[in-house]
């Protein structure tokens, strides 16, 4: 009890903000003080990137007032007053080297003379601090997004001085990362750093974090001590309503293959062989840089790979994504922002893209989309997609929303296999749940399934079957009353874990 | 009736801006909407407006197409040289949308199949098209054109030329394809991510090479309304013409980055800029001071319609 | 060669520079003059001129913009210099006028783009026509002659080398040292990258766009100079249509036309390149009609070259990267 | 109605010319501009009519492709003259006054001609053409070329310009580097001349008149440059064009028509062939001379 003794080192007071009139965050207020580490939570579209975006001053608030260190907080001085950030999206540059990309904003040596050996090893000695390998010299496109990630933490932490906020640090992040991440955490906090978490994972909060703040609908519904308060009561909280045991069944997978590859191998996987049956869901496991996403992409015929493929017990030759689209095959990809969506487009061209044939009713093919707004504000609807007019572009959407969107996209074509990689990346508790209830859906109807995903209990929760990869094969698979989460993270890690980076 | 009109200000911010134009230029100069004078300046543009359809389309995909103005002349010179020696008018309107489909052609198995930069790329065929413009034609204006064309350059229907009715035709057909048809729609989706339009089974290469193939086809349909406009194909036509392209484009309100625009913004594009230029002659402002409140009102315009889109969300 | 290809990756400049050599040795057996020391030093100094200007551009380009007017900053500031030497007669006096009227030209491009928010692409379209309107004003579209020793900056020697490389060398250098050692350069760099991070990251986004055009004109006023110098007197619309050549080269020297990735020495190659065409062709006697079919077949050829260069650089890459992972399986 | 193809020099000393001609006789002069595009001087012409102008003076971008805007001026009753550049083909075109070209061309080649006959061997020439698509430039070529055909072993070497100074620079620069002993330079505008003198200086050729080694340059025009060059012998002579009466003979032709007078339909105004030795005695002949 000796923190709340302490002077608070940041003071939040009755912070609001509004876009174009509409209320996104109301009167948020709280304290918070060295070596504490305070969780901030909400459904998406709470406000909690909206929160982080004021606290370090990239937004100035329409009301209330922020201080640090009794100091008030202007616009753009964030990094001046020891306040740094780690973005839900990734402000990195990329072509710019590691090293480049953690010290830019305080640069070694003169401004007319920057001392770059200086730079690499203040970068050198943050990975290291970090327990991760990556050289400075190389820039970041050619890092994978979870490295990435942990660039960015270092970039953050190296100016952090008084006050971390961590937005969904960890959606790229396997459990050995986070693991990883969290006991670096704890350091901090024992030198007195205050932190403000924004995760979507429960358990993770309980792990790191001291105190909480819950926002629903832009507004501060709750605020105290973790310690007095179970988990199923926060999240009522976040949701404004009770919430059941999130324990889908699963029904029994059927003999038929839905898709089997043999032979599967390019520069990023090798000698891959797996099949899915109809009604089945196969997770696959791995650290990351483990080639999964590769694998994943091959399969719908993205990247090239020598192989064969059966979908349906018939062979596709020659596979392309066309003739994947065609054998109702479909693919959801990891980065929305980059591979998914259109972000300067509305919701209802991102949700008819796929099928935009058969989305509409026609009396002339091709010609004219009567019908797709309702349609598309059905499947919002049915999504549970917040948005305020389905013609908002998808970058006016929070990022659990767009998430959805881009899910919906895949699921109104009616799939009979459908890839899923990190499908609820970054998507809030009720979301998740609805999410993996579609896919278990998907399931029972026939489809066959696969999750590719960082979030184990994820996979421990929906998943028939989990095949683990590691540096591009297949390590271990492990059938339902086999699993065991330490077992699979071992067989995941085991020599010491990801791909060398640097190629 | 208030709140249509502003909402159709927000979608189309160049409108205020034209009212505000015309308004003021038939204040200033009695023979601005004299019908001599409008006749002239659509005829004027319609070659402008049908190069513009095009580039909005390459626009749209996050393009650029250097080579439609030179495009224009080397269809314009070819389709010359044809009807000279035949004498058949079809035939001159084929050889000129052929060379501009081939143009076009050439850019988009470039561009959209080998995925060669556009800017560099269609430099190129620029300076191919304007070669041989100027190689055909040893530089002077191919002359023999039919009189049939050069009459139908006369031809005016409700007060608007037979051009620019041909213009206003090739506007519809962008708009419908755009906002109608799956290509449209494609289109608008490659150029918002191409990434994500792979993701989603478009067949990118196949829409890029669309565009830039209409592009050129335009082009050479704008070539052979030259002709019509002018009596003769000459060498030079279409030179001066590639920056007031993609200013009117631009003007409109469609993006170079792609995924944003239409058609219909690139005939109010071209409205305004024809307007502006055509009132400030009447006005008597001297040629280069009309160069400075030209630029003064481009920039002051594509701002104001900025300012008005951006409310909008 | 795997090597070299990996390094053809990375290094996005080395195509133009192996497209500018082949063209080189294919120019060297069409014509035995084109190897001589003076042809070299001649196509240097006929480079000069763009050379300069798309190091400049480089950077606009570099920062995520783009500026059309350039070519209209050159004439305004060529119109400047020659109307005041001739109301003046003082060379202080002009030399200082024009080159920081050519910087503020540049800098007001970058700081219309920024207060206003508006696209690099419009805003340089809308000052291209004003700043050409101003100088066809001030001169009332005269010729105007400088006086003769204006002349060394166009082809006096220092050290028997021509001035106009001279200066190209020096800004070559500052150039490169700018954009690799100094913190504008990496904002530069990173602005181009990505707007949003740049926001995010806090970095003077306003200051170093302004900069980066500022720098642009800087060496368009110097480019002015040497032109007119060299021209030997002021031109109605000169430097007009010179940005697109500027343009061209910086994009064939391997910089990304959206920004973030690109060198300084990859621009002056590409612009070297571009001379070698015109070169060629003068000295291979061509037909006038047939010029810009061979530079668009030329300029085609390149780009070929570079897309090439870079799959095969990509191939070798994949093969590398499955040869090491076909490895780690057998252990 | 002063319809213009386009601002340099010279045009702007024929276009003062007409404006202070029109004001001594009481008429106000509307001047619009077409900047090089053939499209815009039709519809500007267009609007001339529409504003019911008097007379149409007209430069054309192209010969060729007027005659649609001009006809609509015949339609309204307007009478049309054209200057400086000649509309041979025009029905419409009730006068033209402007240079002879050809005879522009003559006079510089056969001063070339002289020159250089005593050459023994290959006479290497450099040409600077104009702009390929203006007539006026390939009229002034091929007449220098007719009276070049005296020399009997002569080579040519073509540099097109587009009338850009920079180009004509680097084009002369790279033909003195395909051939060393090249004995004359003929620019289609004698602007182009400070871009010779700047090649020459470089090779270290730069020869003043009547020095061995000296490189005969000729050009068309009147321009200060190349008043500035001849008088100072580095080069040989210009053709000068006379603006003035250009433009007040256009004016005047134009009251004449308006009047209903018959007038000749074709008033070429020649230009003079001005050397080193007459020059400076003349320059105020010179429309460029300062
Ligand atoms: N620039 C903006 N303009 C208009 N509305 C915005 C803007 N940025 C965010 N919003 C809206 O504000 C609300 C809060 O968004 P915010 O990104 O803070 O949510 P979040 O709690 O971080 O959600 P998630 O967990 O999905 O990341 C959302 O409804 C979003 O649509
Ligand atoms: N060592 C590496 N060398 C080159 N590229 C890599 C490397 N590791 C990852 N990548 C690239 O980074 C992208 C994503 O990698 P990331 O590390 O996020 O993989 P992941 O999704 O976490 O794991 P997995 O690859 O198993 O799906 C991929 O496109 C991949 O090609
Ligand atoms: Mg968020
Ligand atoms: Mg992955």
């Amino acid at each position: 009890m000796s923190q709340s003794e302490q002077k608070p080192i940041l003071q939040v007071r009755g912070l609001s903000k509004a876009f174009a009139g509409k209320t996104v965050v109301h009167n948020v207020t709280f304290d918070l003080h060295p070596g504490e580490i305070i969780a901030l939570v909400g459904e998406n579209g709470a406000g909690k990137s909206t929160t982080k975006n004021m606290l370090c001053s990239l937004l100035a608030p329409s009301e209330g007032e922020i201080l640090v260190d009794g100091q008030k907080l202007e616009p753009g001085i964030g990094e001046d007053l020891g306040v740094s950030a780690v973005h839900q999206e990734l402000s990195l540059f990329q072509t710019l080297t590691v090293a480049e990309n953690m010290c830019i904003s305080r640069l070694p040596g003169k401004a007319a003379n920057v001392d770059w050996a200086e730079a690499e090893r203040i970068a050198a000695e943050q990975l290291d601090f970090l327990g991760i390998e990556i050289d400075p010299h190389v820039t970041v496109d050619q890092l994978g997004s979870g490295k990435q990630q942990v660039v960015e933490i270092g970039k953050a932490l190296l100016h952090a001085e008084k006050v971390l906020i961590l937005d969904e640090p960890t959606t790229s992040l396997t459990a050995v990362e986070r693991e990883k991440l969290f006991n670096i955490l704890d350091k901090l906090k024992e030198r007195g750093l205050a932190i403000i978490f924004i995760s979507h994972f429960m358990e993770e909060i309980y792990r790191v974090c001291d105190s909480y703040v819950v926002l629903r609908d832009g507004e501060q519904v709750g605020h105290g001590k973790l310690a007095d308060v179970p988990q199923h009561h926060l999240e009522e909280m976040m949701v404004g309503r009770a919430i059941g045991e999130a324990r889908p069944d699963l029904s029994e997978p059927t003999a038929d293959e839905a898709l089997r590859v043999e032979d599967f191998e390019n520069e990023d996987f090798h000698q891959i062989s797996l099949s899915v049956k109809k009604g089945e869901i196969l997770g696959i496991a791995g650290l990351m840089g483990a080639g999964r996403t590769e694998l994943a992409e091959a399969i719908f015929g993205l990247r090239p790979a020598k192989g064969k493929i059966w979908v349906h017990g018939q062979e596709v030759p020659g596979h392309n994504v066309t003739k994947m689209k065609d054998r109702n095959v479909v693919y959801v990809p990891e980065d929305r922002r980059i591979n998914g969506l259109f972000l300067n487009r509305p919701v209802r061209e991102n949700l008819s893209a796929a099928s935009i044939l058969t989305f509409v009713k026609r009396r002339l093919r091709g010609i004219g989309f009567k019908g797709e707004k309702r349609k598309a504000n059905e499947l919002a609807e049915e999504m549970n997609i917040r948005i305020p007019h389905i013609e908002n572009h998808v970058s006016d959407l929070s990022g659990g929303n767009q998430q959805k969107v881009l899910i919906g996209r895949w699921l109104v074509t009616a799939p009979e296999v459908i890839i899923l990689d990190e499908p609820t990346k970054g998507v809030d508790i009720g979301a998740k749940f609805d999410i993996h209830a579609t896919i278990v859906r998907l399931a029972h109807e026939g489809a066959g399934v696969i999750i590719v995903s960082s979030d184990l209990p994820e996979l421990l929760n929906t998943a028939h079957r989990i095949v683990v990869m590691r540096k591009g094969r297949i390590a271990g698979e492990f059938t339902r009353d086999q699993f065991d989460p330490a077992r699979i993270i071992s067989v995941a890690a085991s020599e010491g874990g990801a791909r060398d980076d640097a190629a | 009736m208030f709140r249509s009109l502003t909402s159709a200000a927000r979608l189309y911010p160049a409108i205020p801006v034209i009212v505000v134009l015309l308004v003021s230029f038939s204040t200033i100069s009695p023979y601005f909407l004299n019908a001599g004078n409008v006749e002239a300046m659509l005829a004027a543009n319609s070659v402008v407006l049908i190069a513009a359809v095009g580039m909005t389309l390459v626009f749209l995909t996050g393009g650029i197409d250097l080579s439609i103005s030179t495009v224009i002349s080397a269809s314009a010179v070819l389709s010359g040289l044809v009807m000279a020696a035949t004498d058949n008018v079809a035939l001159g309107v084929l050889t000129a949308m052929g060379v501009g489909a081939g143009f076009g052609a050439a850019n988009g198995v470039l561009i959209g199949i080998f995925g060669l930069t556009p800017f560099i790329t269609t430099m190129a065929t620029q300076l191919i098209a304007r070669g041989i413009a100027f190689v055909m034609s040893q530089g002077v204006a191919v002359r023999g054109t039919p009189f049939w064309v050069m009459d139908f350059g006369f031809w005016v229907w409700l007060g608007i030329p037979a051009v620019t009715w041909i213009a206003f035709g090739v506007v519809l057909i962008g708009i419908a394809a755009l906002t109608l048809t799956t290509w449209g729609r494609e289109v608008y989706l490659v150029g918002s991510n191409r990434n994500s339009a792979r993701f989603t089974g478009i067949n990118v290469p196949q829409i890029e090479f669309s565009v830039y193939f209409l592009s050129g086809l335009l082009g050479g349909l704008a070539g052979f309304i030259s002709i019509a406009n002018l009596g003769n194909a000459i060498p030079g036509v279409g030179d001066t013409l590639l920056l007031i392209i993609i200013g009117a484009v631009v003007l409109g309100g469609t993006a170079m980055e792609g995924g944003e625009g239409s058609v219909l913004r690139t005939l109010l594009g071209v409205a305004l800029l024809s307007i502006l230029i055509n009132g400030l002659n009447l006005i008597g402002i001297p040629f280069y001071d009309q160069l400075i409140v030209q630029g003064v009102l481009i920039f002051v315009g594509t701002w104001l319609a900025m300012k008005l889109s951006r409310r909008r969300s | 060669m795997t090597q070299l290809k990996t390094l053809l990756s990375r290094q996005k400049w080395l195509a133009a520079a192996i497209a500018t050599i082949v063209l080189a040795a294919l120019l060297s057996v069409m014509s035995p003059v084109f190897l001589t020391f003076s042809n070299f030093q001649s196509v240097l100094v006929q480079a000069s001129v763009t050379a300069i200007m798309a190091i400049g551009m480089t950077y606009i380009i570099l920062s995520g913009g783009i500026d059309i007017s350039m070519g209209a900053i050159l004439f305004f500031t060529s119109a400047l210099f020659a109307q005041l030497m001739l109301d003046t007669s003082s060379y202080p006096l002009a030399f200082a006028a024009a080159i920081s009227c050519a910087t503020l030209l540049g800098a007001l491009n970058g700081a219309l783009v920024i207060w206003f928010r508006m696209s690099p692409l419009i805003t340089t379209l809308a000052t291209y026509s004003i700043y050409r309107g101003m100088a066809i004003h001030l001169t009332g579209a005269q010729n105007i002659p400088v006086p003769r020793e204006m002349g060394f900056l166009g082809n006096g020697r220092i050290l028997n080398i021509p001035v106009p490389i001279i200066l190209l060398l020096i800004i070559f250098v500052i150039g490169i040292y700018l954009l690799n050692k100094t913190r504008f350069g990496v904002f530069v760099r990173a602005l181009g990258n990505s707007q949003r991070s740049a926001e995010e990251t806090n970095l003077p986004i306003g200051k170093v766009t302004i900069t980066a055009y500022a720098i642009g004109g800087f060496v368009t006023g110097i480019a002015a100079l040497v032109l007119l110098a060299r021209v030997g007197g002021l031109q109605s619309g000169i430097g007009i249509g010179i940005e697109f050549t500027v343009i061209a080269a910086v994009i064939l020297g391997g910089t990304k036309l959206t920004g973030g990735s690109g060198t300084i020495v990859g621009s002056v190659i590409g612009a070297v390149f571009l001379v070698l065409i015109d070169n060629g062709l003068n000295l291979m006697n061509a037909s006038p009609y047939i010029y810009d079919i061979v530079r668009g077949g030329v300029l085609l050829a390149a780009v070929v070259v570079d897309r090439l260069s870079a799959y095969r650089a990509e191939q070798s890459l994949r093969s590398q990267r499955s040869a090491r992972l076909r490895e780690t399986a057998q252990a | 109605g002063l319809s213009v193809d386009q601002l340099f020099e010279s045009r702007v000393g024929v276009n003062n010319a007409i404006h202070a001609e029109a004001e001594d006789r009481g008429f106000e002069v509307i001047e619009v501009v077409a900047d090089g595009d053939a499209q815009a001087q039709n519809a500007q012409i267009q609007s001339l009519i529409a504003q019911e102008v008097d007379a149409i003076l007209v430069c054309a971008v192209d010969q060729n492709t007027i005659e649609r805007a001009l006809i609509a001026a015949q339609r309204a009753g307007i009478p049309v003259v054209a200057y400086d550049r000649d509309l041979p083909e025009s029905r419409v075109v009730q006068a033209f006054v402007g240079p002879d070209s050809l005879f522009d061309g003559r006079e510089a080649g056969r001063y070339m001609a002289e020159a250089l006959s005593g050459v023994e061997g290959e006479v290497v020439l450099v040409e600077l053409i104009g702009a390929l698509n203006d007539q006026n430039g390939i009229d002034r070529s091929a007449g220098w070329r007719e009276e070049i055909a005296a020399l009997e072993n002569v080579r040519i070497i073509e540099v097109p310009t587009d009338w850009d100074s920079s180009r004509a620079l680097s084009g002369t620069q790279n033909a003195f580097q395909q051939s060393e002993n090249i004995h004359g330079v003929f620019a289609a505008t004698d602007t182009h001349i400070p871009a010779v003198e700047t090649v020459l200086t470089d090779l270290g050729r730069l020869v003043p008149i009547g020095e061995e080694g000296h490189v005969v340059v000729t050009g068309i025009n009147g321009s200060n440059d190349g008043y500035t060059a001849t008088a100072a012998g580095t080069a040989d002579g210009i053709v000068v064009m006379d603006l003035d009466t250009t433009g007040r003979t256009a004016v005047a032709l134009a009251v004449e028509l308006m009047a209903g007078n018959e007038v000749p339909r074709t008033n070429v105004i020649p230009g003079n062939f001005y050397t080193h030795d007459n020059i400076e005695e003349n320059a105020a002949m010179i429309w460029g001379a300062p």
